[in-house]
């Protein structure tokens, strides 16, 4: 069997391989003893994963039309499907990506910083995780994706638990406390949608829904299920005000742990959460029934001031930086409320039918952008933190002196997460705040730009620590970071640049994707 | 090319090269060179239009001869060539270089065909005199040159603003006759004016005059105010506002001259008070009236640099020029004071002398024109003038009782310039047919006539004789040491005060602002901090169950906003 | 996937070139740190890259002055955010005038840092070529995108020189530095480029601007200027100007070239390109939304000199000039005519070699006598006499003395105030050559004309000038004040070529000399194919 | 300072000063004599010039003798009233 066919035999069913991959490798990495050998087998597996989201993304721009795979072949009311379409695969992309980038990185970190025995633990539970994103975003039925968010929530606790810090069970706790709600409410809205519908297949809840809503006895019930598998999801991904969890759990996780998850699982509660919103209710219901945008608006504008404030003042970086994610949620989820607002009579000549969504565009680019530029600066305190032991503001002192190359990335990425032009955060600063001027709201326009100067202050402060100030004596003493850990590092840092210069990856796909979704809204 | 250069740069390129002279003696040589290069250089230039250039899409007429620009440029290049063989004794390069370059631009101003080439060496006399007052090197001489300078240059910043509005209303940048009609005219003209020592815009002359350096003050008495006394007959002639102008100058100084006791601040009045007799004469505008205020000016630069240079001997000698310090040097400056009389009888117009020649043509033209109170205004200035002039001037610094130490003659460099300027201030007063046939206009007149003589003798004797009989009966006031308040005192008192209100006023603002705005922006930073520091709300760990609670909140306005 | 990964582009002689430009200094940036510990060589490098940049600018002038605009699409970032550069003669003036600088500049620092003993002295040199860099780029951009990444790149790379010496009060002036530029360029320059790309469709910079005076009501067109002239905080147009008085805590060079020359320039040239390419001035003459830009401008004028007479710190002084001077600029660009606007783009040039003549003096003042405060001057043109004549011709030329480069620019100005019905913009003009007197010529008075403390008046003294590398910087800097009071007319004939009004054709009045600029009459709205009323000619 | 405080008070007496010329009283008087002689010459010459004055005034005998003396003697004490208006101390614009 030459390779060529053994390729052509195996292609269609990627879609599930992505889950079976990941999954078999934990199920490996779980038995063994060495933790290098887990962990070259998640190296192997987040290679595979990431080629196999690749391959899947391109199929699908080539071809124009989404990838269905049904499992066992069952029909889609009664088994289950994944469908991959331009946004999923998008997704499925930027996190797979995500985590394979950073494989090189985990080895010397992992073992630095989790015990010898718990290592092919640590593996095992990243590589489950993995699947179990890769599942939410790639199933296409409501249930089946309540399964793989358990999953990935279950793996995601045990690897915050994995913490060196004492504090690290209390945040596992308190996530797995706040999961468990989250996962809750969602079941009980889609609960409520199968018996309003009789099916948990999104295309098919979509279909169905309409009929419901029209009678005023049912009317209630979507309502209610819209309202708790919103919340429920929204608790995932960390929105305002349901963001309390997320400081702690990335700050006392792993620091591979931290950037893994700060760039992907977060990413993939949003794509949950945008695949209901806008496939699974629609957007009639989701936009014109119900108050949706306007929540969301608020909650993420709110996140974007409160969280960037409390940016400012922490002490510890990678507290500092959980803060930032928190806003960024809130620039992604702006984007995404935007986009359900009617859009302004066409102030291009273009027909608006084929415009994409400016404020969906800027939604879906800045998960990419801000999972790559995280994941670097995450990554940039986790070299650190392998070099000195902590991420204190007074620890870190001085450390680019020491550490420049390191602290350089940081800085690359930092530009980025402050939406300088030339870096990534730009092209997504840049649409959100189009997508505002297209609804007519240019307030927003200036609270966009005002909490991204608030992200200059919080980026300056650490840069003026880091750069500025007279080393620490810890800071002093510390070396360059491996180049097994520059290397992931400065890829993504590269990359942050790249993505600000070259948008054809990221906005055109995205813009594709925001145009299947939000395309009947205009 | 070679010959469309303007005779004045020619001063200039020289002045440059100056400091780079070793030893005094090669560079007094080169310097005395200078003008007689520069008036050799003249001589060759036939009438009319030269040195047109292009300069930033501007058409520029650099060189410009015809009658009245000759003769301001001779007698500048004379009054150069007098000014530096005054210097010679000094070695500081600093002071020959600019009195150099501001000869040099003052007559390229006079060649000046256009209001750009006018414009430029207008602030380059600005700006090369100042260092003349500067090189005394006392405080009040250096605030009095930045008084100067900013006065200087501003007059210089209107004539832009009003060449500007000129040659936008005009396109053309030619300086012929302008009028006063329009915005441009006028304030070119009161540019002209301030360089003239226009009432009320007069006083930089009298406190820089006074505070700049011996040599330095002779060089100043030549070329500013003439120069612009050349502007206005260009550009003026005629204009009627002149004429009461001239008479206020003429006569308002009068006061001054007799109050102050700085010897060199009673000749800067005197001065302002002679340039009123031009200005009244331009403003006349007849071709006699023109003719007199050019003739005076020539005969003004020499017997003003005269006594300038007599006093300036003085005060190189005995370190004052206060007529209350002074007194009986006739005896110790013996040929200094004779060249003072001299100069101080050319400006009483006693028949003969230079002034004589020169006045009349003014007077004469007044009379003619009817301009009766002119004429009479004119006439009592004349006669004032031997007083605070010609009499005051040379008696408290030669003949009074004396009251300070006693000088010594004056360096022989000084002396030859000295003699050399009487020379001249004589030499025009018995062949005013020199200067006469130099003069712009064609009009034939002959001052030595019997009635011309016997009047103006009546005039002079009798002013002496008021004077001589004031001093006897006590009626002249003294001589004090004092300021006198002059048109400055508006800024120099209200005006300084209204600037320290207002710089006070905006350091206060200020400081309320930037207050408020450090304030605001601390309470601001506290509040946050409050809130969202490690320990505040939105820092702090929460609870799980406030967790569950505000989760449950959310839910609760989720489905509560769904049904509403 | 990448359809259309082949990027677009266009390789031409000119195009190599502005590559070329923007390369040379970011490659020398790259270099430079390799010879860190050989400070010849570091510095050698500095100086060739410096001046290949001034060769290749200068390779390229001779297109532009011939009414060509070379052109270069880099990259396509995203719909509308071209990487894309285009020569004008606006840019290629100021391109011209920042590599030429920073030639004389490096010779300046080479002096100044050895001579001072700077620390970081690497640093030093790979930021400030990274800055002009930055510089080149930003004027040689073709867009506002490219414009705003090139500004944002020379705010974050002269921070760290602004922090060399990283003393708590370097830190705070940084700091100050930072959020002021920064914040600004974000919070309104950015909102203002958005909101242009909404109204306009394009963020290209085009002749006649593209912003049509219908597009937006007054009140929205005199905000959005209002984002640019605040957003372009390096303009410094009060009340943002507080970064550049902090800014001076960075070593001499840096204020001369940086914050004399190159980064605030970029501010004035920024809004100048608004003006001209953006709004267009017929749309801001016809809807008088710059109005209030010649007020704010005047105000600033006059009142950064009243400041700057109150500062005894001589950087701080020099510092409170520039901002008034770049409100002469602000003030040309607001009065929207074809001769304020050539008036501004010649004081971008004038005011350059004026002021970091100026800051050369200073820095020299320091590095030999350590002396920073003007009141400490007293005597010292008797050491250094080169120095303060410099200082002296500099201070001239800032006035607007003939027959120095200020007076051109001044004139033009003017010209322009009048042109624009503003007589009392002359006035400001005139009133603040006075103001310039005030603060500055009592400097060189003192300096030469005050008694030497501590040394008789007539003792000779030993002249005790700054090293020679500084000296050799100032004298040419000094003699470029002269020279382009002489020799400014290829200047002034490029900037002629500027299209104003964005309809070639309906100018009929535009030779290929570039001799006469024709404007349509203010008021008359400026229909196209109706002859203008009242040709204005600017020459 | 002290010194121009000094040459504050230094005044030259008007009554004394008409005789300061080293020579005494007798000679001052003979300067007022010798003036007023010649003041008088000059007045009886008026009387055999022909006039060509363009104003009436002209031909007045000893026009301009006269006009000289008062304009002078009207100059004079209109300086000696002003003075005590635009008078300050020497340092005035130095307080």
């Amino acid at each position: 069997m030459s390779a060529m066919t053994f390729l052509n035999a195996v292609e269609p069913h990627l879609p599930i391989l992505l889950i079976i991959v990941p999954l078999f490798g934990a199920l490996m990495a779980t038995f063994m003893r060495s933790g290098t050998v887990a962990w070259f087998i998640s190296l192997v597996v987040s290679v595979l994963v990431a080629l196999i989201a690749w391959k899947l993304l391109n199929t699908i721009l080539s071809t124009g039309t989404p990838i269905i795979y049904k499992i066992g072949n069952w029909e889609a009311p009664i088994g289950i499907v994944y469908k991959v379409d331009q946004l999923s695969g998008f997704v499925l992309l930027v996190i797979a990506a995500i985590a394979a980038v950073m494989m090189p990185f985990a080895r010397r970190s992992i073992a630095a910083e989790i015990k010898q025995r718990a290592q092919p633990w640590y593996y095992a539970m990243y590589l489950l995780c993995l699947a179990g994103l890769m599942g939410i975003v790639i199933t296409g039925d409501a249930f089946n994706a309540f399964v793989f968010l358990e999953i990935s929530s279950l793996a995601t606790y045990v690897l915050i638990a994995l913490g060196r810090h004492r504090r690290a069970l209390l945040a596992a706790y308190q996530y797995l406390i706040m999961g468990t709600i989250g996962a809750t409410l969602y079941v009980i809205g889609i609960g409520l949608l199968y018996v309003l519908t009789g099916t948990l297949n999104f295309d098919d809840i979509a279909s169905r829904l309409g009929p419901a809503l029209a009678d005023p006895e049912r009317r209630n019930a979507v309502m209610a299920a819209l309202g708790f598998a919103f919340v429920g999801v929204s608790l995932k991904l960390a929105l305002f005000p349901m963001h309390v969890w997320l400081p702690n759990a990335y700050t006392y996780a792993p620091s591979v742990a931290t950037a893994f998850l700060a760039g992907t699982a977060t990413k993939a509660a949003i794509y949950l959460l945008i695949r209901l919103l806008f496939t699974v209710f629609g957007v009639s219901i989701s936009i014109e029934t119900l108050p949706v945008p306007q929540v969301l608006i608020v909650l993420s504008i709110a996140a974007m001031f409160l969280a960037s404030f409390s940016a400012v003042f922490e002490n510890n970086a990678k507290r500092m930086l959980a803060y930032s994610s928190i806003a960024q949620v809130g620039y992604i989820m702006l984007g995404v409320g935007l986009a359900c607002l009617p859009v302004l009579a066409a102030t291009t000549d273009a027909s608006p039918a084929t415009t994409p969504n400016n404020g969906m565009t800027a939604g879906l680019v800045h998960i990419a952008n801000h999972a790559i530029m995280k994941a670097a600066l995450f990554l940039a305190l986790g070299a650190v933190y392998y070099r000195i032991g902590s991420v204190l503001y007074k620890d870190i002192a001085g450390i680019g002196r020491t550490m420049p190359l390191t602290m350089l990335a940081f800085g690359i990425a930092g530009l980025g997460l402050m939406g300088t032009p030339g870096t990534a955060g730009f092209i997504s600063k840049w649409y959100l705040a189009l997508g505002a001027i297209d609804t007519g709201w240019y307030s927003i326009v200036f609270l966009i730009v005002a909490s991204s100067l608030i992200s200059l202050i919080y980026i300056g402060r650490i840069t003026e620590v880091v750069w500025f100030r007279e080393p620490s004596a810890a800071a002093a003493q510390a070396k360059e970071a491996p180049l097994s850990m520059l290397v992931p590092l400065w890829i993504l840092a590269l990359l942050t640049i790249y993505l600000g210069l070259d948008t054809r990856a990221t906005v055109d796909v995205a813009a594709e994707a925001a145009k299947v979704l939000v395309g009947g809204i205009r | 090319m070679t010959n469309e250069l303007n005779p004045g740069l020619i001063v200039i390129l020289g002045a440059l090269l100056v400091p780079f002279l070793p030893g005094r003696v090669l560079r007094g040589a080169f310097m005395l060179m200078i003008p007689i290069a520069a008036f050799a250089y003249l001589r060759t230039l036939p009438m009319g239009d030269f040195g047109q250039m292009e300069l930033m899409g501007l058409q520029l007429q650099t060189l410009r001869i015809d009658k009245l620009s000759t003769v301001f440029g001779t007698i500048f290049l004379i009054a150069t060539l007098l000014g530096v063989i005054y210097a010679l004794h000094l070695g500081d390069w600093v002071q020959h270089t600019a009195g150099l370059i501001y000869a040099g631009s003052a007559i390229g101003a006079v060649f000046a065909g256009d209001f750009v080439t006018l414009f430029f060496f207008w602030e380059l006399t600005a700006i090369s005199s100042v260092f003349l007052i500067w090189a005394s090197g006392t405080a009040n001489a250096l605030s009095a040159g930045l008084r100067y300078l900013v006065i200087q240059v501003g007059s210089g910043v209107i004539l832009l603003a009003g060449v500007l509005m000129h040659y936008r209303a005009t396109g053309t940048l030619t300086f012929g006759a302008m009028s006063t009609e329009t915005l441009p005219g006028t304030l070119i003209l009161i540019a002209f004016g301030i360089k003239c020592a226009f009432p009320l815009l007069h006083n930089w002359l009298a406190n820089a005059y006074p505070a700049a350096t011996v040599t330095g003050t002779v060089i100043l008495s030549v070329f500013t105010t003439k120069l612009a006394v050349y502007t206005l007959a260009r550009g003026y002639a005629g204009t009627e506002i002149l004429i009461p102008i001239g008479v206020t100058m003429a006569l308002f100084t009068v006061i001054y001259a007799l109050l102050e006791n700085d010897l060199r601040r009673v000749l800067a009045y005197s001065l302002i008070g002679q340039l009123g007799l031009m200005v009244a004469g331009i403003g006349i505008g007849s071709d006699l009236a023109i003719n007199g205020a050019v003739a005076h000016a020539a005969c003004g630069i020499l017997y003003f640099a005269l006594l300038f240079m007599a006093i300036g001997a003085v005060l190189h000698r005995t370190g004052t020029a206060h007529a209350s310090k002074l007194g009986g040097l006739a005896k110790s400056m013996p040929l200094t004071a004779t060249f003072a009389v001299i100069g101080a009888l050319a400006a009483a117009a006693v028949p003969f002398f230079a002034g004589f020649i020169s006045k009349a043509l003014i007077l004469s033209a007044a009379m003619k024109a009817g301009h009766f109170w002119a004429w009479a205004g004119l006439l009592a200035a004349g006669a004032a003038v031997v007083i605070h002039t010609a009499i005051k001037v040379p008696y408290f610094a030669f003949f009074a009782k004396a009251q300070g130490e006693p000088g010594t003659e004056a360096p022989a460099n000084m002396l030859l310039a000295m003699g050399l300027t009487a020379a001249l201030c004589i030499g025009l007063g018995v062949y005013p047919e020199a200067l006469y046939s130099m003069l712009p206009r064609e009009v034939k007149y002959q001052p030595y006539t019997t009635e011309h003589i016997i009047t103006q003798l009546q005039l002079v004797c009798f002013a002496a004789l008021a004077f001589v009989l004031a001093l006897r009966f006590g009626l002249f006031p003294a001589t004090t040491r004092a300021t006198l308040l002059d048109s400055d005192w508006f800024y120099r008192v209200p005006g300084r005060h209204l600037a320290m209100i207002a710089n006070r006023f905006r350091s206060f603002t200020w400081e309320v602002v930037a207050d408020g705005i450090v304030k605001g922006a601390s309470k601001t930073y506290h509040a946050l901090y409050h809130h969202h520091g490690p320990d505040g709300l939105f820092g702090r760990t929460w609870p799980t169950g406030m967790m569950a609670f505000w989760t449950t909140v959310t839910l609760g306005a989720v489905v509560i906003l769904s049904y509403l | 996937m990448f359809t259309n990964l082949t990027a677009p582009f266009l390789g031409t002689p000119t195009g190599d070139l502005i590559i070329a430009a923007i390369a040379i200094p970011f490659i020398a940036s790259l270099i430079i740190p390799l010879f860190y510990k050989f400070p010849n060589l570091r510095e050698a490098v500095t100086l060739i890259a410096a001046t290949l940049l001034a060769g290749v600018t200068w390779s390229l002038y001779p297109t532009v002055a011939a009414g060509g605009q070379p052109e270069l699409l880099v990259w396509s970032v995203a719909p509308g955010l071209d990487l894309a550069f285009k020569i004008e003669p606006l840019g290629m003036l100021f391109g011209l005038i920042a590599s030429t600088l920073w030639v004389v500049n490096s010779i300046y620092s080479i002096g100044y840092m050895r001579g001072n003993d700077e620390p970081r002295q690497t640093q030093f040199y790979v930021c400030f070529a990274v800055a002009i860099s930055a510089t080149m780029a930003l004027a040689f951009s073709a867009n506002l995108f490219t414009m705003f990444l090139a500004y944002e790149v020379l705010t974050l790379s002269t921070y760290p020189l602004v922090t060399h010496k990283a003393t708590e009060d370097a830190m705070k002036a940084g700091r100050v530095y930072l959020v002021l530029l920064v914040g600004t360029s974000m919070v309104l320059f950015l909102p203002a480029i958005l909101l242009t790309w909404a109204t306009a469709g394009t963020l290209d910079f085009t002749p006649g601007g593209i912003i049509k005076p219908d597009a937006l009501s007054p009140l929205l067109m005199g905000g959005l200027l209002a984002l640019f002239i605040f957003g372009i905080g390096k303009a410094a147009v009060m009340p943002i100007h507080f970064w550049l008085p902090a800014a001076m805590v960075a070593p001499t060079p840096v204020s001369a070239l940086l914050h004399a020359v190159a980064v605030v320039k970029a501010g004035v040239f920024t809004v100048l390109k608004v003006i001209v390419y953006v709004f267009g001035i017929e749309t801001l003459t016809s809807t008088t939304a710059n109005e209030w830009v010649v007020y704010l401008a005047s105000f600033c004028v006059l009142m950064a000199s009243i400041v700057a007479m109150n500062q005894d710190n001589l950087k701080a002084r020099l510092a409170y000039s520039t901002v008034s001077q770049l409100s002469y600029i602000v003030l040309g660009a607001a009065l929207a005519t074809a001769a304020s606007i050539t008036g501004g783009a010649l004081h971008i040039l004038m005011h350059a070699f004026a002021k970091i003549t100026l800051f050369f003096c200073a820095g020299a003042i320091y590095i030999t006598h350590r002396k920073t405060e003007v009141s400490q001057l007293d005597g010292l043109g008797r050491l250094m006499p080169l120095t303060m004549f410099a200082f002296l011709i500099g201070s001239l030329s800032i006035i607007g003395i003939p027959p120095l480069g200020g007076t051109w620019s001044k004139w033009y100005l003017a010209l322009g105030a009048l042109d624009a019905n503003y007589q009392f913009a002359v006035a400001v003009f005139m009133i603040s050559s006075l103001l310039n007197i005030a603060y500055l010529v009592p400097i060189v008075a003192r300096a030469f004309f005050k008694p030497l403390p501590g040394v008789a008046p007539g003792e000779k003294v030993k002249i005790a000038e700054a090293p020679i590398a500084c000296l050799i910087a100032i004298s040419i800097t000094m003699l470029g004040c002269f020279v382009t009071f002489f020799y400014a007319d290829p200047i002034l004939d490029m900037i002629s070529l500027i299209d104003f009004t964005g309809s070639e054709t309906n100018t009929t009045a535009i030779e290929p000399s570039g001799s006469t600029i024709a404007t349509p009459d203010t008021t008359a709205a400026g229909t196209t194919g109706e002859t203008p009323k009242g040709a204005i000619n600017v020459r | 300072m002290s010194a121009d405080q000094q040459g504050h008070h230094i005044e030259t007496p008007p009554d004394k000063g008409t005789g300061a010329t080293a020579s005494g009283a007798s000679n001052a008087n003979r300067i007022v004599y010798g003036l007023s002689a010649i003041c008088a010459l000059l007045v009886v010459a008026d009387l055999f010039v022909h006039k060509h004055g363009y104003f009436k005034i002209e031909h007045v005998l000893g026009f301009y003798a006269f006009f000289g003396f008062l304009a002078c003697t009207v100059l004079v004490l209109a300086a000696k009233l002003i003075r005590a208006i635009l008078m300050r101390p020497e340092d005035y614009y130095d307080k």
